[in-house]
């Protein structure tokens, strides 16, 4: 057990501090424009740190703990660690894992570089917890794959260039295995987005129709019916990112603010000792969380395994966190129904909308009752759902 | 011995849930929800054809002279709906108060315009159940100063206002000195917002003991909160058992999954007597004056809890579809959210439960 | 609405409360013998209150009221309301229900009047939840069942004269078309009791094995095959009575003089801000049991129905039970863990037993889990488990 | 940076565990639990020759000078094995008030025979943690009296009292003017009870700051019972998924009914990062002062509602079998039990978490 950080990174902290500080005005929100500010990180190794040079990324060594450096210093600083979103987090690492050579050399360095923004079509309104049931098709016509159907659940659709998606490909395989990773351009003939409007009443997803969709054949990755392989390996990546136990914290510091600030009654609500066994609870578990990533960071880094201790984290990080959110709107009682444009808001209304967004995320990236089955089944060794008899 | 409810009870449920399901249900919602008037006149309009806005109002003054039970009926069924309609000042609250602590010129001049809806009446007493940002009002000559947040029923024509001596005044929604800000909330089916007052001429009831009556105002309110909560939640679990029999995954509707069935089987375990306690303490009101104050306290508490355990479960119970829009659900969840904060939330109803069993310190 | 009770009600009421006062000295515990009372209580229309005359009971008209205020009075008078246990509450409403007339005249009688005592045997070690999968064996030699097999969780074996039992007695049948429903003497030759041990500390059960034991053939309550049936009418009057909500109020009384008699670093726990919430918040769903009861005393007078309302008791009360147990701990502290012959014990012990108690309750008659399949497939009409696809 | 055990730790992790299935596990603590014998002096001898006894004392008292992190896994093997064993005022508690507070000839005296096993130490200092029946110890004239209860290993040779004044004391088991009395409580596997002192002879630990040495060996005294409750409540959930594996009911293993996977999830969801916990707070006792007593707070009480939480939800996995004494389940039922409530319940250890962020009124 060894809490400190060797020389060697202790060095490594004291350049990303001395980078920060240095080019602050050069940061988005400080005068400077996101896009260069992208390149700046990307040349100096603090963003697509491990990306080879020939694909547009830094060239580095993978070093989890320098990641962890960099990350922890942009954060304390507050300032932007750089561009990300699904192009960034999933689809380069799904390229540089199975693309092909043109594949990478086209599309790793645009996307790093935040000049071609991509959505993830994978959830479809049938499938849902059950993924592999996709049915939106994809029928190869001389060079071109024709596709028809719907995604739902398609985050930035409105923004972005260009879609990575599962289309079901070969419709007479078994069910796993006929589906295809295809890649094209949102302003392919054919396209068209709808924005879901949310509880939260922001349109952070969207719906996308296809119709005769023309995607030139070559604009898969991986093999026909290899697509479900291709998207499996990344989504695990997508889960634990849900419920960062570090945003977390500062999200409980702000509570604690919040408790000393407000009053009742001309009470501060910090004084009220039910109110404070409550925030206490909720530290506690926070703090287990806290110290639950610290073991995955140190098992990370000395090659060590703690699987269940990974596969916890999505379900009890985003259910304490709808509960940190839902307590901070008892602690403000009626103040806490404010929402939107209004006088008297708390925080931007950021507790509300949080304590709704988190019951998003309980239910998405693999639902609650998914995360269970999933710790029961892998992380307990514990039977599979059985096969039933025909009906 | 009958705890149940009567034929009559019977007959204005369905009677209400053919209405409010009639003027538009969920869409006539989301337009008001979507627009920018903050009442709905036509649904207004319809309540009090009912006789749900004279409800407890004695016949004298042209109400249907019903019981506090029979409006807490009425609520439910307006939770079960999101309905955008006022009720819980202005048909309960409201004539309450009138009919405690008003004269018998007060009674006649007001109790019949509540009665037909021609006039709705707003209660701004918050600070009562716990002031928040400093706000209060004061008195002084007959004149109000202060500020009162969070009024229920606050779109209206009147408001009745309790002063930090828990006196209570009539006060025009017109009146010179008085300045209204609206609010926006998470529950758009019910505006709220905040009065301030600087110095509005004030018409204050004159009952012996005002006091008592804003404690049966309080009790009242929070039996009306706890029903409006049994009828959304019941509604939320309904939605859910229907939407996990018709949703197919992995070749089976999800509602043959154990984990499904257990969500909502703990649902209906824990709401089903909440529909009890909500009856008895609708019946107390009238009838069990030692235990009216204490019933409503557990009541509003109780019905909290379990109406955000069911407004969240039965939320993940319709995966995706229910963080949407589309279904809708979330005007239930956030009726649900509104009831727990408004006149009191649980933890502070809970310590008023502790203090009238002479619990507290 | 109406809560009060008529004047023949008032009536009633009146004389239940005259003959208590009036033989208060003939009563167990103050001075009088148990079984001479169980006789009195009868005579009187207290006990074995509609049971025909001819059978030994007092042969009155079926009326719920009736019988809530006879329990009520002898509750509020604190004397037994007579003798209790499975003879007389499961086995007796069975043999009116389905014995021969013969059987009805043999066992009810000396039943009711406390000369024949019963126990119950149906769980086995391998069929507790799927009671159904008994395999306690009884095979039809001559004029008598020659019995083989095990039951568990048979309370009062050892004092018990005769047993009412599961046996399953057609093989070949499907699993529920097996069973038969056998009553005979616990004296039989090839008996073993076995005391069980739980949790609590005491023997509250017992296990029984039974070597060829030999029962006559007509000792069967219904037809072979049909012991199912026989059993399952009776099995649902046990689930309610385990969670009485009247009974739970009193003890939520007796915690709240605890909380009052009770001092941490000098102070009374009950102005501990954070235990009386925990108190309130326990009172508040005993109160919404209460009601619920109410609702349930009432739709049985007044023939309506509540099914759900019927179905949630058990769940509901038990857990309810069991946290409120627990919560008295919390409130004692140290003092909480005392049990058994020990100094500064409190309440007898009575908070860690029935902390544990009705965690076995919350398990037997009827597992949490079960309860919940029941609450969903029959009170939501949610489809039952389907059937699997054999191995 | 590491966050994780060394290969030394799993080796004495491993070695304690391989001794204490080794002496009989579950039946040493039946045959401990029906017998009137309060000391298990096999089970002690043991642990002393594993180094346990002496696992924190200095190598030049005769210990094997390792860390407290090191002494809360052993803590963690012992409750897993639910083990009838002094351990968290002998072999932590007591050395630490010795090595912290006493002075060169106490620590020369005690501190080698605590060590070898050849003396126990209770530690009674209950009342600084909570005190109930108005129980406390005065020191006056250099001898104590008054009540202490629930010592901590208190079948000792030797204990460590605490006063009212927060002074620290050796006190002889078989002290002129001390009474004891023993209790029994559900954990039959760590016997407590009771001293009555009447004018006993006391020897002060004269340490500058006796204050900071009972802070330390509070601190010290929650982590090793917050990880025997994480040792006990892991071996609670390895126990319920087993029998879930084995268990045939409805034709198939009940492990495959998603009720029972989801319980077991919920479990090992809760569990998982209590670990985490329990080792960062072990680690802050000796190299995070300023975090030390906040961490001891939080792995006590997090692991108690988790224990809780663990022991309920493994019991009903078992059905009627966990209920009974067959499998004996029960033990580890009642020493998670047993844990919550000694040195401060949750609720008390929160409010003391509280305070000592400043957050208290």
């Amino acid at each position: 057990m060894d809490l400190s950080y060797s020389p060697e990174y202790e060095a490594f902290r004291a350049e990303v501090r001395g980078f920060l500080e240095a080019n602050r005005s050069r940061a988005p929100g400080h005068g400077g424009n996101g896009l260069t500010w992208q390149k700046l990180l990307i040349e100096s190794g603090y963003a697509a740190r491990t990306i080879p040079r020939e694909y547009g990324g830094f060239g580095g060594e993978p070093d989890i703990l320098k990641s962890r450096i960099i990350a922890e210093e942009f954060a304390r600083a507050q300032l932007s660690p750089g561009l990300g979103g699904q192009g960034i987090s999933m689809l380069v690492p799904t390229l540089l894992e199975v693309g092909s050579e043109d594949q990478k050399r086209q599309f790793i360095g645009p996307t790093l570089r935040g000049e071609m923004l991509w959505c993830q079509g994978y959830s479809e309104p049938n499938a849902g917890s059950d993924l592999a049931a996709l049915a939106t098709k994809g029928v190869l016509e001389g060079d071109h794959w024709v596709i028809n159907g719907q995604k739902i659940w398609t985050s930035t659709a409105h923004l972005a260039d260009w879609i990575f998606c599962l289309v079901r490909t070969e419709p007479d395989a078994p069910k796993h295995e006929g589906i295809s990773f295809l890649l094209f351009d949102m302003k392919t003939p054919g396209i068209e987005i709808r924005p879901l409007v949310d509880m939260t009443g922001a349109a952070n997803f969207n719906e996308v129709f296809f119709t005769d969709v023309r995607v030139p054949a070559h604009q898969i990755v991986g093999r026909r019916g290899e697509g479900w392989k291709v998207a499996n390996a990344i989504l695990r990546h997508e889960r634990g990112s849900l419920a960062d136990p570090n945003v977390m914290q500062s999200r409980l510091n702000a509570l604690i603010d919040l408790m000393k600030a407000e009053t009742l009654d001309g009470n501060r609500v910090i004084d009220n000792p039910v109110y404070r066994d409550r925030l206490m609870t909720i530290q506690g578990r926070v703090q287990a969380l806290r110290c639950n990533d610290l073991r995955l960071l140190s098992a990370a880094v000395n090659r060590q395994s703690a699987p269940l201790a990974g596969m916890v984290v999505k379900l009890q990080g985003t259910e304490l966190r709808h509960e940190l959110e839902g307590f901070a709107i008892d602690v403000l009682g009626e103040l806490g129904l404010l929402y939107g444009d209004t006088p008297r808001l708390r925080g931007g209304g950021s507790w509300q909308r949080d304590y709704m967004y988190f019951l998003g995320l309980i239910i998405g990236g693999g639902t609650s009752q998914i995360q269970k089955n999933i710790i029961a089944e892998r992380g307990l060794d514990m039977p599979r759902e059985p096969k039933l008899a025909k009906a | 011995m009958e705890f149940g409810l009567s034929e009559e009870q019977v007959m204005l449920q369905d009677a209400l849930a053919r209405f409010l399901s009639g003027t538009g249900g969920l869409e006539r919602t989301r337009a008001f929800a979507a627009g920018k008037d903050r009442r709905a006149p036509e649904v207004l309009q319809g309540l009090a054809e009912l006789g749900v806005t004279g409800l407890i109002i004695p016949e004298v003054h042209g109400g249907v002279g019903l019981s506090l039970l029979d409006a807490a009926l009425a609520a439910e069924q307006l939770g079960r709906f999101v309905a955008p309609a006022p009720f819980a000042a202005t048909a309960v609250m409201a004539p309450l108060a009138l009919i405690k602590a008003g004269d018998a010129g007060q009674q006649a001049t007001w109790l019949p315009r509540l009665a037909s809806g021609a006039v709705v009446a707003g209660v701004a007493l918050s600070e009562i159940t716990g002031a928040r940002d400093g706000a209060g009002v004061e008195a002084r000559d007959g004149r109000l100063y202060g500020r009162a947040q969070f009024v229920v029923d606050y779109e209206s024509d009147l408001y009745i206002v309790a002063d930090r001596a828990r006196g209570l005044y009539l006060v025009a929604a017109d009146a010179p000195g008085l300045t209204r800000t609206d609010f926006r909330t998470i529950d758009a089916t019910r505006p709220t917002g905040e009065l301030v007052l600087d110095g509005v001429a004030a018409e204050p009831l004159k009952a012996d003991d005002s006091a008592a009556a804003l404690r049966a105002m309080i009790d009242a309110g929070r039996v009306m909160l706890a029903a409006d909560t049994l009828g959304a939640a019941q509604e939320m679990l309904d939605h859910a058992v229907a939407y996990a029999k018709g949703r197919v995954q992995f070749g089976r509707p999800i509602a043959s999954f154990q984990a499904v069935k257990h969500m909502c089987a703990e649902m209906a375990a824990a709401l089903e007597p909440c529909r009890s306690l909500v009856w008895y303490a609708g019946h107390a009101l009238d009838h069990l004056p030692e235990e009216a104050s204490l019933m409503a306290c557990h009541a509003k508490a109780h019905l909290s809890e379990v109406g955000t355990f069911v407004a969240r479960t039965a939320t993940e119970v319709h995966g995706g579809m229910g963080f949407t829009d589309l279904v809708g659900l979330h005007y239930w969840f956030k009726r649900i959210g509104f009831n727990r904060q408004v006149l009191g939330g649980p933890q502070a109803v809970r310590a008023e439960a502790a203090a009238l069993q002479g619990l507290a310190a």
